[in-house]
């Protein structure tokens, strides 16, 4: 078979894992290493999975219903490669911030069991297992936002958790009653019996459950509430990963996952879609406009861009999907970018407030110009990478006759770029901030990840040039555009 | 199946206890019934692997409980309600009881599972593994990836744990 | 017939009260107890879609192979969703305790100070 | 609680029925591990009642007495030791076909040793959460508190 290295994905990051809390206890510098390795090596396998074609691996050797089937398709290896790429310039970055935190093992063990349990669901082909490694993503992610244990960190840590576990057992319920009604678990095997069997109450009320599960992983309006407590109270890598990635894999690639490939996407699904999309854009960037505290503002943006997203999805059309897919990995990039920056502003000037600051971008200059560049990405500036996604959700929004929602988004991207001129102006320009005569700029290898991450903002839109989107997001878009697979053809990728 | 209804309705009420009884320690306990009930409910349903772990987890579950109940001093407003998200709850437990009644006819009958996939578990398990222990078959050969999730669970939890315990977070400035 | 659903519904209400208790307490220490209660449901649903009329558990005997038994997929489910929740448990009870030392209270309405 | 004045733990009483029944529930632990691919039980269950034992002996006779017998460190590495262990299971697999591969021979039905490698796993898992529970009760239970740093 051809996808024997698939389970590697999530072997080598929880092998690394159990290594570092065996072997790295006293050692910083043996956790560093451990977990720097572990993740070039996630990066170089999910590399590889992007330039191979789509293949699935049976664990154990049990065939599809009967045991657990790992699938690697277009849009597997597009989450990958989004996952690792950010996890590993977040992981040199925090080489340099975490200096100020104790209990480096306990980070790097953390951090690898995130990757492990993100990987996990991403690759997966089986709903509950799809449910335990988001679990283990989850439970990794409530501990490093409470990383700092400060009154803040733990306050958010017990509120995310709370709110995340009640959506995992949401999700556990609906799993259930999807499994008493098909009898099996199998995603692809799951789509082919409830097509034979036909809508019921249940699998609507299933529906309802994993759709509200994963929109509280996902943190659309309205189950938004914990994200701009949570991510602004952890360390700043955590929060780039949180916000860049998690919510991510864990909410809007499985809603994608779920409406596209499991129930088959039928108009009523679709509007449902695009109202929730709009509602997160919308309610989203209002929250985020009145905010002074920069994490939280970025926070805030999360849950509008998040909108983007599942709106592209909502579309349902091919060119809505991509604008969708593209423009999850551009957020990602960016999103990730303006947290490490923000950790850059904090560790140098030791505030999060707007109004504290002011003039750094002498002091500053990589931080300043990296920041700009993703401010301008996030608000749809062209070319800047987030233009080329913002501009393909809008011309799908227009090739469907949706003037309302194109014109929606158009106009939450301006309040976006408002809100990202309020950043620039209060910390980058205008007259030095009191006590910042001896700010420096951050280390080199915070300075790394940075540099790297706005070069990607920059020439983010090259991704639409015809053979790198032949590679990379047509096939992703083709498995969601595609409907439902039936067990069989799965099998046969 | 009338006892599987009794002990289910005590659960139910040792639920509610829990939620409602005044001193938190009682609280912790009547939860611990409630499991216990649950362990006997699992019983009757023909699941002695489960009704054992379910009885051994447990009894570690309210022993940390107990111990988070040990620091009280401040006693009061134990049982304060959040009259918003006493609306929400009320309301949330309604429409699901409702969305429950309407949607479960559609299910398969009580006692008449579907059954799909694990016939094929029930008839080769045997052969397929050599193991008696159905169960133990599945979790630990034709599902032993979930086994390892689960483990994995297990071990950040921990390490989640020791995070949560350090003595201090942040090396310099302590609290902020 | 009644008996082919009532089990369930008794289910799903013993799950309400749980995710009632998360909703509307103050209290960490009930908050947590909700959870509890919620997680205790949902494994009990699953154990019920598993079972079957005269089923045997499933467990071979040396002897009797030819044997109706119950479903043993769920089981298998159960048994990873009852370690997930106690994880999930110690963790929140870890939390609990920390912020119980630093606020001095397990009142959730005087520990917020996160807002906006 | 007792355990604060000092490492004396609990009651004489208490003290004798623990040392009679300790290294019973210990050994019971261990038979269910053993035999859980024939009967129920299995790596979990024996895993929470091993740790059982120890929590206990903990409670009964305080901590210092405890650490006698299992170091701190220790425990936590076993938890480490035991998650390696049930991986390099799962990797070994890959000499017999795939990822989680049963490597080994089935065995006879209802033999102890039977199940190709499900015995094994269950050992490791039994190692792994036996001490992940018991490094959990040690972290939560034994955590006295700095002293409160108030505002």
């Amino acid at each position: 078979m051809a996808g024997e290295y698939i389970p590697l994905l999530v072997a080598v990051p929880l092998a690394g894992a159990f290594f570092c809390a065996l072997a790295a206890r006293k050692s910083g510098v043996l956790a560093d290493t451990i977990g720097t390795l572990i993740v070039a090596l996630v990066l170089a396998l999910s590399i590889y999975a992007v330039v191979s074609p789509p293949s699935t691996h049976a664990v154990g050797g049990w065939p599809a219903p009967l045991g657990i089937l790992l699938v690697m398709d277009g849009l597997a290896s597009l989450m990958l490669l989004v996952v690792s790429l950010v996890a590993f310039l977040v992981m040199i970055y925090s080489l340099s911030y975490m200096n100020a935190y104790s209990g480096r093992w306990q980070f790097h063990t953390l951090f690898l069991l995130m990757l492990a349990g993100m990987n996990g669901v991403v690759i997966t082909g089986d709903l509950f297992n799809l449910f335990v490694f988001l679990e283990v993503a989850s439970l990794a992610s409530y501990a490093l936002v409470a990383f700092g244990t400060g009154k803040h960190e733990l306050e958010a840590a017990f509120k995310y958790a709370v709110m995340g576990s009640l959506g995992s057992l949401l999700l556990l319920l609906g799993i259930a009653f999807l499994y008493g009604y098909t009898g099996t678990l199998n995603m692809a095997h799951m789509a082919e019996r409830l097509g034979e069997l036909g809508v019921a109450p249940i699998t609507v009320a299933a529906l309802v459950l994993l759709l509200s599960g994963f929109a509280l992983k996902a943190a659309i309006v309205p189950f938004h509430s914990w994200l701009p407590d949570a991510h602004p109270s952890a360390p700043a890598p955590i929060s780039a990963m949180l916000s860049g990635v998690l919510i991510k894999s864990l909410g809007v690639y499985t809603i994608a996952r779920l409406v596209f490939n499991v129930y088959g996407a039928s108009p009523d699904l679709l509007n449902l879609l695009l109202v929730l999309g709009a509602v997160s854009m919308g309610i989203g960037v209002i929250l985020a406009l009145r905010q002074w505290d920069m994490k939280r503002l970025l926070a805030y943006h999360s849950v509008s861009q998040v909108g983007y997203m599942i709106l592209g999805f909502g579309l349902g059309s091919p060119l809505g999907i991509l604008g969708g897919l593209f423009h999850l990995f551009n957020h990602s990039i960016f999103k990730s970018l303006l947290f490490l920056n923000s950790g850059a502003l904090e560790q140098a000037t030791g505030t999060r407030n707007l109004k504290e600051m002011g003039g750094l971008s002498g002091r500053m200059p990589t931080t300043s110009w990296t920041t700009l560049s993703a401010s301008m990405s996030i608000s749809g500036v062209p070319p800047f990478s987030g233009f080329w996604s913002k501009l393909i959700i809008v011309m799908a929004c227009v090739e469907q006759g949706r003037w309302f929602y194109g014109a929606w988004a158009i106009l939450v991207s301006v309040l976006t770029l408002a809100s990202f001129l309020k950043v620039t102006k209060f910390a980058f320009l205008g007259k030095l901030g009191k006590g910042f005569e001896n700010v420096r700029e951050v280390p080199w290898p915070m300075r790394f990840g940075m540099v790297v991450l706005a070069l990607l903002c920059i020439v983010g839109g090259l991704m639409l040039v015809p053979e790198v989107k032949e590679m990379v997001l047509t096939p992703a878009v083709r498995v969601l555009d595609h409907g439902i697979l039936t067990l069989g053809e799965v099998v046969r990728l | 199946m009338i006892e599987l209804y009794i002990v289910m309705a005590l659960m139910i009420a040792g639920a509610l206890a829990a939620v409602e009884m005044r001193n938190l320690l009682s609280a912790v306990i009547a939860v611990g019934v409630v499991g216990l009930g649950l362990s006997i409910v699992f019983l009757l349903l023909k699941a002695p692997e489960i009704a054992l772990t379910q009885l051994v987890v447990e009894i570690v579950a309210v022993i940390i409980l107990i111990r988070a109940t040990l620091t009280l001093e401040d006693s009061g407003e134990w049982l304060g309600s959040r009259p918003l998200g006493s609306l929400l709850g009320a309301l949330f437990a309604a429409l699901t009881v409702w969305v429950g009644i309407v949607a479960f006819k559609s299910l398969p009958a009580f006692g008449d599972p579907l059954m799909l996939v694990s016939q094929r578990y029930l008839a080769d398990a045997a052969a397929d593994t050599g193991a008696a222990n159905i169960v133990a078959a599945i979790i630990l050969d034709y599902r032993a990836y979930d086994t390892l999730g689960e483990a994995t669970v297990l071990f950040t939890a921990v390490v989640g744990v020791l995070t949560v315990m350090r003595r201090k977070g942040v090396k310099d400035h302590g609290e902020k | 017939m009644i008996h082919s659903w009532l089990p369930y519904v008794l289910c799903i209400l013993l799950f309400c009260v749980g995710v009632y208790a998360v909703l509307s307490k103050k209290n960490l220490i009930r908050i947590i107890l909700g959870i509890v209660i919620a997680d205790y449901a949902v494994n009990l649903f699953l154990i019920l879609l598993c079972w079957k009329k005269g089923g045997e558990a499933p467990i071979l005997q040396p002897g009797a192979m030819e044997q109706v038994m119950v479903d043993p997929l769920p089981q298998a489910l159960v048994l990873t969703s009852i370690v997930i929740g106690l994880a999930t448990t110690a963790f929140l009870v870890a939390i609990a305790m920390r912020l119980h030392e630093r606020y001095g209270t397990y009142d959730i309405t005087r520990i917020r100070e996160l807002r906006g | 609680m007792a355990r604060n004045d000092g490492e004396a733990g609990m009651t004489l009483v208490v003290k004798t029925v623990t040392r009679l029944t300790v290294g019973l529930i210990f050994l019971y632990g261990i038979y269910i591990v053993l035999n859980g691919h024939l009967s129920p039980g299995g790596g979990f269950a024996g895993g929470v009642i091993i740790a059982l034992s120890f929590i206990n002996l903990f409670l009964a006779f305080g901590a210092k007495k405890t650490f006698e017998i299992i170091r701190k460190d220790a425990v936590t590495a076993l938890e480490s030791v035991g998650a390696v262990l049930f991986l390099g299971i799962a990797l070994l697999g890959f000499i017999d076909g795939g990822f989680f591969s049963n490597f080994l021979p089935q065995g006879e039905l209802f033999s102890l040793v039977s199940g190709g490698a499900i015995p094994l796993s269950n050992i490791a898992i039994c190692i792994k959460v036996g001490a992940g529970i018991f490094g959990m009760f040690l972290a939560l239970v034994a955590f006295r508190g700095s002293e409160r740093e108030g505002k």
